[in-house]
């Protein structure tokens, strides 16, 4: 884990509210694994005054930078998009705990809803590049067309790709839960998913239900980021001081037979 | 005058800092959360989150929400209970070398008491500090710390319990606080630590509910400082015990207006979350601070604001 | 729906505003101040600078002075006192043709009478808004406002003084501002109005002195928001009387979390200084949104967020 | 006065820690006059909250634009010495009443110290193009010859220019002041000051001596800009409602002799 002041290098918007920044610093370059995020501090000011996480997209050790995919949603984000390449920024990282890569044997299904997909690009990519060859097929859901960022990134490093749109604009029409039905009937060792929570619950349950060991992804407002202030999180099956979870220290990547997918419904977070 | 020769020591009611700065209850963990990012070694001494003599699993999410330069939390004090803080929590604890604070929580006075007896039979715990201000729990808590007899009767019934010098943390949901402060030196309080968080609330529109789970939660950050700075003012004027000022300290300049409006020493909470770094920084620009303007001790300025000219 | 047929108006105790949007005393002048920037008569309505009975030079500078996300004040009142502003200002004020809420400050209970009385001779005002919470005096002001049973009284002769719709304003420098509300019901007031600025201070740490030349001030703006949202909830719960609710309001979303929270209309303050276009865009932004979520009429709004569901 | 959002047009860095801005805004080209004032937010955000009042240096109908100089003092003058040409601020302006131009017979002696020298640069400027040609004298102090920014823009619209650093760096040394008795000593109609509070005082106190009406532009922290607030209060020599002025209505400009310096002693305000 490191804090550091870090420069911008790189910023392209890659869909309609969508921005793929590339952040100078070999330390997070080189430690980051799937799954982890970096908490970042948007302005030097106090507005807005806690920082924000992002999922690490992609590392690039040799050039010793990371990229982060950035959906505008509020102040924060939208002075992301807005930052000039050259600004620095100050960057806790790489935080959380990463996505098993040797999970159960057999196929590995990765679902992704919205920007949710750029912890899955990591995972897909370090899968593809790992010795112990996996096959990987991958769901990717989004509104429309535009919404399906990254597509080529993920489509890349995997060996079955599915486009899913809500308005059918590009891919297959529908939600991309309704597509993981025929994945799970062909037979997964495993699913990982990330994306909207309602998206993800559903990915849950279909897995309880096939009996597949799935891992999700989860987000939480933060405080600290460290698993200091109790702040982010989620309500799990335990009972007691087990019963929440930190999303940064104990997550963000869960078990997902573990959360309290009921508990969840009632809204007790983004997404 | 070299900022290394700046003495930047106080004395805390007998507790012997080398700097004034302290982090707060509640943002920095058990000290190991953020040992890897800041060189915990070098604070003036750690205050732990809240303990309780049973075990808690705190109140369900969302727990925080941001604010204007600020933030909401109702954590619920989600700990572990005092055995279990002993036995894995306080051994790391002690590894750090600086005085070790333990902020205590109850339902009722027996509860205070009996963590009080406890954690004074164990080794390398510097003072306790009595939360009597959390907003955020259904019994005790803010409560007691409302209420002048009430304070009264805890603190004494604490101070009976423990030979730790003990630190009383007021709320700053009253109408009186310098009432409150008197009450908790009645009860023999050796110092008193203020701010704790303002209560507050934020709603969601969207969904039309509160955006916290417990409805209500406590503001921190910057936000509040003006009234943070505000109060140890009043308290210092009001009674004659050292006092650990906080409430949005993000930097040096902000350490020094609690100094200088009465505080001994000052904690620093949310601003921990903003920026890990910022306690190394502020210990740093103290003594910048007193080198520029020729203060040889740090001890000097406190209460420098309450000067005859100033009244 | 378009945004034009949404219906924005609101009934304040029997006074009919055409939006809810009013602006807070002492932020907005008389009106004419910013009447070269803002369409004055589209506002819901105005509530004027504190007048008191007598002129006052008001308070020493500096009067203000900047806070993280807040500012605080510390003006005392400084007002031409009520013949000059019944010959001086309110003509003008009156031309603007939206209700004229009066802000009356005094040092005893005969002041407010005699102010009340006065005012109440004049055509053209809407209501009076009984300042028992100004922290920047030294007699009177707060010194009403955080007392429930003087609180009463004050109210309760001032009903008798006077016709007009009574809105009291409240302080929120109490320990339970409910029991504040519940005061001033019982003395016979129509409507509440809060929160008035958190009693707050800043130290010049170059100068070793406290910033404002009173010491103490008044923090107002957005840093304050939540803990305003906080107290017109409790207030809501406790009381079933109309609401102003202001404190940091900057948007149409913070407006509708006071809505949500039990306000049945609201109060711009310092925003109008960051921004004067901010009451125009808010009234604005207050339909669109009703508009995309399906609400025919904002007072559909009031209270929303106290559904069963979020208890 | 308008309130509108004008974009930034050119920033040029015009001393340590001055710098020269130039905003697109035909109304405040068109309507400010020498005196008076803009107050600009910094920020769309809330840190900082308030609006930050500066001096009209210059104004280019013509063009449409305007001037201010701005020395960097802190987090929002920072912010805007940092920002980009073609950002957009919000501005509300021109505000205050501005100088006589018409004053009494006689030459006219510009006292400057430090940023103060903007407000006196435009009003120098319309002196020298007014109908009614004056003689001006002026008189700029400084810490050191870096500090005497945009001096040659002073210069080339007076009649006679005198620059005082104090460590003598350029021109005279010493302080400003003690190059004023000369002045006065040579006979003047009157005098325009702007600097420093303990500058301003020096000149009123002179002046007064030597019975010369004399013209300060004072600072104060605003809250409105517009005279609604009653926070930027300077103390006055009437007593009652009268004894508190506002900078941002009643001034920035005025009559020395109105001034309490005295209580202004006590350090009521910056500067
Ligand atoms: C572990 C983790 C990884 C994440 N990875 C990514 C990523 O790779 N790409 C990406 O675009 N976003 C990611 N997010 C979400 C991202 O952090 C938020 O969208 C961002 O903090 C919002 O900041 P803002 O200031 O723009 O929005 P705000 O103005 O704070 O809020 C605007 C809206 O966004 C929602 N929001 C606020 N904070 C969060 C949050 N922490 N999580 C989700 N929604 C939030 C609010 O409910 C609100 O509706 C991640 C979140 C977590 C916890
Ligand atoms: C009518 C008027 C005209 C002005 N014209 C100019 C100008 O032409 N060029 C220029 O550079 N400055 C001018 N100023 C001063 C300028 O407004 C302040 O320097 C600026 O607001 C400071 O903002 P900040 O955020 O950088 O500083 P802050 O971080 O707010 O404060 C930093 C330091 O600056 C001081 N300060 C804060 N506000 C003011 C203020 N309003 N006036 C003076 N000092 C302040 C503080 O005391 C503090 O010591 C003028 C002020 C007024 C009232
Ligand atoms: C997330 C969080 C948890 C906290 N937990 C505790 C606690 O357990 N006990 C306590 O006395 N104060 C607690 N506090 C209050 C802080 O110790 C401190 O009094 C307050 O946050 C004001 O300081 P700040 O503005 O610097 O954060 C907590 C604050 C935060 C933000
Ligand atoms: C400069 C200033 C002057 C004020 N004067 C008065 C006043 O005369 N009477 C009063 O009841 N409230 C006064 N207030 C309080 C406001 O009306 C309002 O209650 C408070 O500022 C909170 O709202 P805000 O955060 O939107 O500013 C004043 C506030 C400010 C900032
Ligand atoms: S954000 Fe602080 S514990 Fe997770
Ligand atoms: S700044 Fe508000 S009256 Fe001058």
């Amino acid at each position: 884990m490191h804090a550091q002041t870090v420069r911008l290098i790189h910023l392209k918007q890659v869909g309609p509210d969508c921005h793929l920044l590339k952040f100078d610093c070999p330390e997070v370059a080189n430690q980051a694994r799937p799954g982890q995020f970096v908490h970042l501090r948007v302005t030097a000011g106090c507005d807005p005054l806690l920082r924000r996480p992002f999922s690490v997209m992609r590392t690039n050790p040799a050039e010793g930078s990371f990229e982060v995919l950035v959906r505008v949603v509020g102040r924060g984000t939208e002075m992301l998009a807005q930052s000039q390449p050259g600004s620095e920024f100050h960057v806790l990282g790489p935080l959380g705990n990463p996505f098993e890569l040797s999970g159960p044997e057999g196929d590995v299904v990765l679902v992704a809803g919205g920007v949710g997909v750029a912890p899955l690009i990591f995972l897909a990519t370090a899968l593809h590049e790992s010795e112990r060859h996996r096959y990987v097929r991958a769901l990717f859901g989004a509104g429309t067309e535009d919404d399906l960022c990254c597509w080529l990134e993920l489509s890349g490093v995997c060996d079955e790709f599915t486009a899913v749109t809500e308005d059918g604009s590009a891919g297959e029409t529908g939600l991309v839960t309704d597509f993981l039905p025929e994945q799970l009937d062909r037979g997964a060792g495993c699913v990982y998913a990330c994306g909207p929570r309602a998206m993800l619950a559903e990915v849950a349950r279909q897995c309880q239900a096939a009996a597949v060991p799935c891992f999700v992804s989860l987000e939480q407002w933060m405080g600290c980021g460290v698993g200091a202030c109790l702040g982010c999180v989620i309500p799990t099956r335990a009972s007691g001081v087990g019963r929440y979870q930190r999303v940064c220290k104990d997550g963000p990547v869960f078990d997902a037979a573990v959360i309290d997918w009921e508990a969840m419904r009632g809204g007790c977070g983004p997404g | 005058m070299a900022a290394g020769r700046v003495d930047l020591s106080v004395d805390l009611a007998g507790l012997r800092l080398v700097n004034p700065v302290l982090v707060a209850s509640g943002t920095f963990g058990y000290g190991t959360e953020y040992a890897d990012l800041v060189d915990v070694s070098k604070l003036g001494g750690i205050i732990t989150k809240g303990i309780t003599l049973q075990p808690r699993e705190g109140n369900p999410p969302p727990r925080i929400c941001e604010t204007p330069a600020g933030m909401l939390n109702a954590i619920g004090l989600q700990n572990p209970g005092v055995e279990v803080f002993i036995c894995d929590k306080l051994p790391a604890l002690r590894e750090f070398g600086i005085p070790v604070i333990v902020n205590i929580a109850g339902e009722t006075a027996d509860d205070y008491v009996a963590l009080a007896a406890r954690l004074s039979e164990c080794e390398a715990i510097a003072a306790l500090e009595l939360n009597l201000s959390c907003p955020n729990v259904k019994q005790g808590g803010m409560h007691f710390g409302i209420d002048c007899a009430l304070t009264r009767t805890v603190v004494g019934a604490v101070r009976e319990a423990t030979r730790l010098p003990l630190i009383t943390k007021l709320s700053p949901n009253v109408t009186d606080i310098a009432a409150l402060a008197r009450a908790a030196r009645d009860g023999g309080t050796d110092a008193l630590s203020l701010i704790n968080t303002l209560l507050g609330m934020n709603v969601d529109i969207r969904r039309r509910q509160p955006t916290l789970a417990n409805v209500t939660g406590g503001l921190s950050g910057p936000a509040i400082r003006p009234v943070a700075v505000r109060m140890v003012w009043d308290v210092a004027d009001a009674v004659d015990l050292p006092i650990v000022g906080m409430g949005g300290i993000m930097s040096a300049a902000d350490a020094l207006q609690f100094i200088m409006a009465g505080a001994t020493a000052v904690a620093v909470g949310t601003a921990n979350f903003v920026d890990p770094g910022v306690t190394g920084r502020i210990i740093k620009d103290l003594a910048v601070f007193c080198e520029e303007h020729g203060v040889a001790r740090i001890a000097d300025l406190i209460g420098a604001a309450h000067s005859e000219e100033s009244r």
